[in-house]
């Protein structure tokens, strides 16, 4: 190894960092340690100067290890690594010590957080002795996609790329396209016809030259990665650069929850079942009468510990809608509207809740947390035929309120198809089985995985237009990718070392992107680093000490837990 | 918990392996949040908590930690689908065998910390440093030390 | 038995004067602008959820209409223009109809016509009283004049005679407003089996019935705005209470034939309470046709049944003093009996079966709901 | 003629296998003695502690001291190989890593007196007895090696030169690094591991592996029918080949036995029973806290089944008491 010329940089972070560390003693200090060539603290490390002190050391010093210690690497970690290579060094010479997110913001005592800042700092010292340089790689990327999925969100990310001049293949399991929006009647808030809008988006799918739809169509085991995936249809080979995933949403099964004795009493009905009547344009009871008084029950299934917890964002509205659509075909009928929490965000929704609530109809809150409605038959006396049974959590009283039909408003689960799904493109889900977008906030549309993205209510419940406007985002994304050519993929990755693996094979079923197989040649196991995400969970399983996971090799962090303890 | 954790006979010092994307980000929360907690932890920072080898562990406690802790995404939560549950397979068997070594197994523990929860972070780190306070200095590093 | 829901309800209380109240989305923001709710009695939030749900037993039970003094903070307050403070005014109605177990109530706030009817119909039989057991002043005026120049009234209607009646009428609306009053105990305290009020708790609440009767004190606990409203409704209450007292109780010594000089209290007494009578008739009246106040925004034409009824009753007994102390009996003996067809009918409507019950109404609930506090705490 | 080379060998706390292995030598000990003067061998020759002392510093080329350090006697014959020898080789698994006697590690002196000299059951000591280093009798005093607290690997007392593991070493590889001696073959760097692979024992096994090693729990080699042929790791069986350098000739599991790790970990393995435990762990096909607990309670003696050769060498060296 060529001689260690390491240079220490504090950041004062303002006085973030220095109210609660002493970074000048630090600093003083740390130039004393071994193989430490220059040891500084200033103002703001981040800023231009301060990168531009790195810089200047690296060339004046010849500095061939550099470790910064201020803010969480999240945070910083990007910047200063492009400062190295602005100095010609390799970006991965680079160590961080994050001794503001978790020093100095959250200690109290400056003695104790200025030496736990020198225990971070000498740890920093001592892994990055061991880093190893790493260089960026890029492969090329097939212009295809693949689109699980025919309902709207699939639909119009098809439609986007398609006209982008993309090749797409559709694949739907059903035997027809338009998914869940086949069953809706009117949209809200404008109450606009769900199949008009449909309609016209399905015959532009249909007789788009660069769309291939396959129908009653299951898809297969998934080969490759980004760029360059594969897969058998119908038993022809398809070849792709991307994948969108839109398998969409289940209704949630109503006589799961026994308080509302769905599937027992007739004329407890689901949201979906009402659309139907809807639709036909015929409101009537089981026994055929035209219902008297209606009765609407929102979170069905959904924002319940019980089921799921989450909101499934589409109900409230949808019955705003219902109140809307039977005042006008049935102006004399009552509606009672039970809820938990009104939740109409969105565009025009608020206006929408406001004007449908001057309509006629009573709301009435349950209390989600503690206790459902329960229906019930109604006796002959009661005139009516169900009795709904509440403690109305806006007074306090337990109410009964008689209604002849009762609509269900059943949340959204993931399809039953997403775990499968899940397991064949490599994309992990929640607890609840929607997919887990790369970042909630910041990339809601991609996934773990490089070049497969998520769309609609497989990702999690949402409307019409929030399932559209993620599958144009999916689109857009995928666009600029093809239009780059080539993607780059992470260097972190895993790495084999040959003359150490014994080809045991214990690696292999750990990888979570069956990135690592064997190779029956050499006998020894080989990481395909584009499909790996560098998580290292083969390194910790290598018996061999084979696998190493680049940047976080054992010897890296063996050394850095020794240098948590090399002072005092 | 100052208070409790008497500096002047005992300051832990505790070695956590956090995982890069719930619990280091939830460790920066409870920083960008400036909730407060002990001092006793160092934090070793890797991209998934299956990349937690029990020889990290085991070095820990021979470098001279009273306690380790290990965070990782909530089950299901993981970033890289599974290496938590493969964190927790580890940290069990390795908690049969510093068990067997004589080591109070309450030094070592294993929770999941997501990347929203700084305030849960702080709260545990908080406990842990009680928990070891409680049990007294590691004699790993002693003995050791004192091996003839 | 749970309360059922019942949609009519809703529609009954738009007679009773509800404006805009289904608007409401319970946001609280009402409660919590209220200067009078407390933890004990929360308002107007709750009373308005039980009126939109239509529990007629839970209305009836509820005190809380009767706490609230119609400031009309809540009203400006509200996001969605639901007018709380109307609501309780109509629920305050609502609860008197609830509570007069003769019917006559309902009729009257629900029928303007009715309300008109029966006060003719009342009018009249005073006036065929009135003539048949007065004597009307023919013949010689010397005769109906004494020394003093005033008219002998008692020589025409004589006190014992008016007393009589009087006493017979009081007797009568007691009767009414009493068993009222027993219906909304009854509803109040002895339904409510979650809480048992012993006869300490009766005697230590019964100081707040002459305190709000008289000064209908938590009126100004609300806000400042309101100081001049509440001034002006104690001197009303004021006028009339003297009032009262001297004709009901007092006659003998109200209705004289002797022309008392100025500052003799007779007169002095009925000049200041006629003036504060009028003060507050004409600031009301003022109110209400301008919708100056939250409060006199929205007026049921029992509202202004009452205004103009008191209003003609003061300006016939003014004229009747007038005429009788100027001595000519002929147009005291009518003014006399415009006078009773007003004030009979408008004591007989108002005092049991509108408006005006609101007099014994507010101290009672005001107890009602104090005694009902102290056995809580008790437990 | 080259000069003949000076061989010694000693054992310190062993079974006295690896002297066998020696002695496995066969024919091949006529080689070794054309080319080498045993100077110094307790089990074969009667050359006296104080014979050994006499000869000058690096007089002996090549020591192959076999056996951990349990007593203080072990600990003089290390020190003194240690300035007598030119090479100092720590042979064997004892020497290597504490081997078996390591495993006394897991208790102390007291412990171990109180059991063997109190209360084992074919003691009889009703004056509790122990053993005194020192005892006056009227002939003199006499003098036994004091037992240590614990158990060390040879490295842990001296410095040693290479390492040639193995319970006992291959007799094979131990010709090898013999003849390389002799020759003057280019020696590898000081520290190394000598008479073994690189790769771990799965490279030589002949047993046929897949990937799935996921098992719902482990089970003790007469649990299983063993097929002869299935990795014992794919029938449930822990076998620490995976984490253990090759070179013995895979005899255990050729054996139909499963490798219980003597010949050590791999270069870059700090603690081979780590590796091995945070592999097998992995190897639970299960995400329930309950079902790996139970899976995890199959494990019956993890210290016994990752570290039966490695205690003293292993990075907690000893349990805590």
């Amino acid at each position: 190894m060529k001689e260690l010329r390491i240079g220490v940089y504090v950041c004062h972070c303002g006085t973030n960092i220095a109210a609660m560390v002493d970074v000048e003693k630090l600093a003083k200090e740390l130039s004393e340690v071994k193989n430490v060539i220059v040891a500084r603290d200033y103002k703001y490390m981040c800023s231009d100067p301060g990168q531009d002190l790195i810089i200047k050391d690296i060339q004046e010093h010849k500095l061939n290890r550099i470790v910064v210690a201020a803010c969480s690497p999240r945070m910083h970690e990007v910047t200063f690594r492009k400062a190295l290579e602005k100095a010609g060094l390799n970006p991965y010479y680079l160590e961080m010590a994050n001794i503001r997110e978790q020093c100095s913001w959250v200690h109290t005592n400056r003695n104790e957080a200025t030496i736990k800042a020198k225990d971070l700092i000498l740890a920093a010292i001592k892994r990055v002795k061991w880093h190893e340089p790493l260089d960026k790689r890029s492969v090329p990327i097939n212009e295809a996609t693949l689109i699980i999925g025919g309902g709207i969100s699939g639909i119009s990310a098809a439609l986007e790329l398609a006209n982008a001049g993309k090749k797409v293949y559709l694949v739907e399991k059903s035997n027809k396209l338009g998914g869940i929006m086949n069953q809706i009647d009117l949209t809200f808030p404008f109450l606009n016809s769900a199949r008009q809008i449909l309609d016209r988006k399905l015959s532009e799918v249909v007789n788009h030259p660069n769309i291939e739809i396959f129908l009653n169509t299951e898809i297969g085991e998934i080969f490759g990665y980004i760029g360059n995936f594969e897969t058998q249809i119908n038993g022809n080979k398809i070849v792709f650069g991307n994948i969108i995933v839109a398998t969409g949403l289940k209704p949630f099964d109503a006589s799961r929850i026994p308080e509302y004795g769905y599937g027992k009493l007739p004329d407890v009905i689901t949201s979906l079942e009402f659309e139907n009547m809807l639709k036909s344009g015929d409101i009537k009871t089981k026994s055929g009468k035209q219902p008297q008084s209606i009765a609407i029950i929102h979170c069905v299934g959904s924002r319940n510990e019980k089921y799921n917890v989450y909101c499934s964002r589409v109900c409230c509205l949808t019955a705003l809608k219902y109140i809307n659509q039977i005042n006008s075909v049935l102006p004399e009928t009552s509606i009672f509207d039970i809820y938990a929490d009104m939740r109409t965000f969105g565009k025009y929704c608020e206006e929408f809740y406001s004007s449908t609530s001057r309509k006629n109809v009573t709301f009435l809150v349950f209390d989600q947390k503690n206790e459902l409605p329960k229906i019930r038959e109604a006796s002959s006396s009661d005139k009516c035929n169900l009795i709904i049974n509440f403690r109305e959590k806006l007074s306090g009283e337990i109410i009964e309120v008689p209604a002849d039909m009762v609509i269900l408003m059943v949340g959204m689960e993931a399809h039953e198809a997403a775990k499968e799904v899940a397991h064949k493109v490599g994309v992990s889900m929640c607890g609840n089985n929607f997919y887990i977008e790369r970042h909630p906030k910041l990339d809601p549309v991609a996934t773990t995985t490089d070049g497969v993205y998520v769309v609609g209510t497989c990702q999690a419940p949402k409307d019409i237009p929030d399932s559209i406007s993620q599958a144009k985002a999916a689109a857009a994304r995928i666009l600029a990718t093809i239009e780059a050519k080539t993607v780059d993929v992470e260097v972190t990755t895993a790495f084999i070392n040959e003359d150490l693996c014994c080809g045991c094979q214990t690696c292999i079923k750990v990888c979570p992107y069956s990135a690592i197989s064997f190779d029956a040649v050499k006998k020894v196991s080989i990481v395909n680093e584009v499909l790996c995400k560098g998580c290292g969970t083969c390194a910790a399983a290598c018996p061999t000490g084979a696998a190493k996971a680049k940047h976080f090799t054992d010897v890296q962090i063996l050394s850095q837990i020794e240098g948590l303890f090399s002072y005092a | 918990m100052e208070n409790k954790v008497n500096e002047k006979i005992f300051k832990p010092k505790i070695v956590g392996f956090l995982c890069n994307w719930c619990s280091y980000t939830g460790a920066d929360l409870a920083g960008t949040s400036r909730m407060k907690y002990d001092e006793s932890i160092r934090v070793v920072r890797v991209m998934c908590s299956g990349r937690v080898d029990p020889t990290f562990v085991l070095k820990a406690f021979k470098e001279g930690a009273d306690g380790v802790l290990i965070c990782g995404c909530h089950p299901r939560d993981c970033h890289y689908h599974e290496g938590n549950y493969k964190c927790l397979r580890r940290y069990h068997l390795l908690k049969k065998y510093i068990i067997q070594m004589g080591i109070e197994p309450d030094r070592l523990r294993l929770e999941w910390i997501s990347a929203s929860e700084g305030a849960e972070f702080a709260k545990l780190v908080n406990e842990f440093t009680q928990k070891i306070a409680e049990l007294g200095p590691s004699k790993v590093k002693q003995n050791i030390e004192t091996f003839s | 038995m749970n309360a059922r829901v019942n949609l009519n309800v809703k529609k009954d209380l738009l007679k009773y004067g509800a404006k805009d109240w289904n608007e409401c989305f319970h946001c609280g923001n009402c409660t919590a602008i209220c200067p009078l709710t407390d933890d004990n009695s929360l308002f107007p939030r709750r009373a308005i959820r039980l009126a939109q749900m239509g529990l007629k037993d839970k209305i009836k039970e509820n005190v809380v209409p009767w706490l609230c003094y119609y400031c009309g903070d809540c009203s400006k307050t509200c996001p969605r223009n639901a007018n709380p403070g109307e609501l309780m005014m109509s629920l305050r109605r609502y609860l008197i109809s609830l509570y007069d177990w003769t019917g006559i109530s309902r009729l009257v706030y629900t029928s303007k016509k009715f309300e008109l009817i029966a006060i003719v119909v009342i009018a009249i039989f005073v006036m065929i009283l009135y003539i048949n057991f007065t004597v009307y002043p023919a013949g010689d005026p010397n005769k109906w004049l004494g020394e003093d120049g005033g008219v002998l009234i008692n020589n025409m209607a004589h006190w014992r005679k008016i007393h009589l009646a009087d006493l017979i009428m009081a007797g009568l609306l007691s009767f009414f407003l009493i068993t009222n009053i027993i219906n909304m105990w009854y509803h109040m305290i002895l339904k409510d089996k979650t809480v048992k009020v012993n006869i300490l708790d009766y005697i230590k609440g019964l100081y707040l019935l002459p305190l709000h009767f008289i000064t209908q004190k938590r009126f100004s606990k609300c806000d400042e705005s309101v100081k001049t409203y509440w001034y002006i409704h104690l001197l009303l209450v004021i006028g009339y209470v003297t009032m009262f007292t001297m004709i009901v109780g007092f006659l003998e010594w109200f209705q004289t034939d002797k022309v008392h000089p100025f500052w003799h209290p007779q007169r002095l007494f009925g000049y200041i309470a006629t003036v504060f009578l009028f003060l507050g008739i004409i600031y009301f009246y003022y109110n209400r046709r301008k919708k100056l106040r939250e409060n006199s925004k929205y007026s049921h034409h029992t509202d202004w049944a009452f205004l103009v009824l008191l209003f003609l009753t003061v300006l016939t007994g003014i004229l009747m003093h007038y005429f009788r102390i100027s001595g000519m009996p002929k147009l005291t003996y009518i003014t006399y009996l415009l006078h009773l067809m007003i004030a009979v009918p408008m004591l007989v409507i108002e005092v049991p079966f509108s408006k005006w019950s609101h007099l014994a109404y507010r101290p009672f609930a005001i107890y009602f709901s104090y005694i009902k506090n102290l056995a809580y705490k008790r437990k | 003629m080259k000069p003949k080379l000076n061989l010694a060998v000693y054992w310190g706390a062993a079974c006295g296998g690896c002297c066998v292995s020696v002695l496995d030598v066969h024919e091949k000990l006529f080689t070794i003695v054309e080319h080498a003067n045993l100077v110094f061998w307790p089990i074969a020759l009667d050359t006296k502690y104080k014979d050994v002392e006499q000869m000058p510093d690096g007089f002996i080329d090549l020591t192959l001291y076999n056996g951990a350090v349990r007593n203080s006697e072990n600990e003089h014959l290390a020190k003194l190989l240690r300035k007598k020898s030119k090479i100092l080789v720590a042979y064997g698994s004892c020497a290597h890593m504490g081997g078996i006697p390591g495993l006394a590690n897991l208790f102390n002196k007291e412990e171990i007196f109180k059991r063997v000299y109190f209360e084992s059951e074919s003691t009889i000591n009703p004056d509790q007895v122990l053993p005194q280093p020192h005892y006056k009798v009227s002939e003199g005093e006499l003098e036994i090696p004091e037992f240590y607290n614990d158990v060390r690997t040879l490295a842990q007392v001296v410095d040693v030169d290479y390492y040639l593991p193995g319970c006992p070493p291959q007799t094979e590889r131990l010709v090898e690094v013999f003849l390389a001696i002799v020759n003057g073959e280019q020696l590898p760097p000081k520290g190394s591991v000598i008479g073994a692979k690189d790769k771990t024992q799965c490279d030589e096994c002949k047993r046929k592996k897949s990937d799935n090693k996921l098992v719902k729990e482990f089970k003790r080699p007469w649990q299983i029918k063993d097929d002869g042929e299935t990795c014992f790791l794919e029938q449930g069986v822990i076998c620490c080949g995976p984490a253990t350098r090759s070179g013995c000739g895979v005899r255990c599991v050729e054996g139909n036995a499963p490798c219980r790790g003597c010949y050590g970990p791999p270069p870059e393995v700090a603690d081979p029973g780590a590796k091995m435990l945070s592999a097998i762990a992995t190897m639970i096909d299960s995400n329930d806290p309950n079902e790996i607990q139970k899976a995890i309670d199959t494990v019956v003696d993890p210290v016994g089944t990752f570290y039966r050769y490695s205690i003293p060498f292993s990075i907690l060296r000893r349990k805590l008491l």
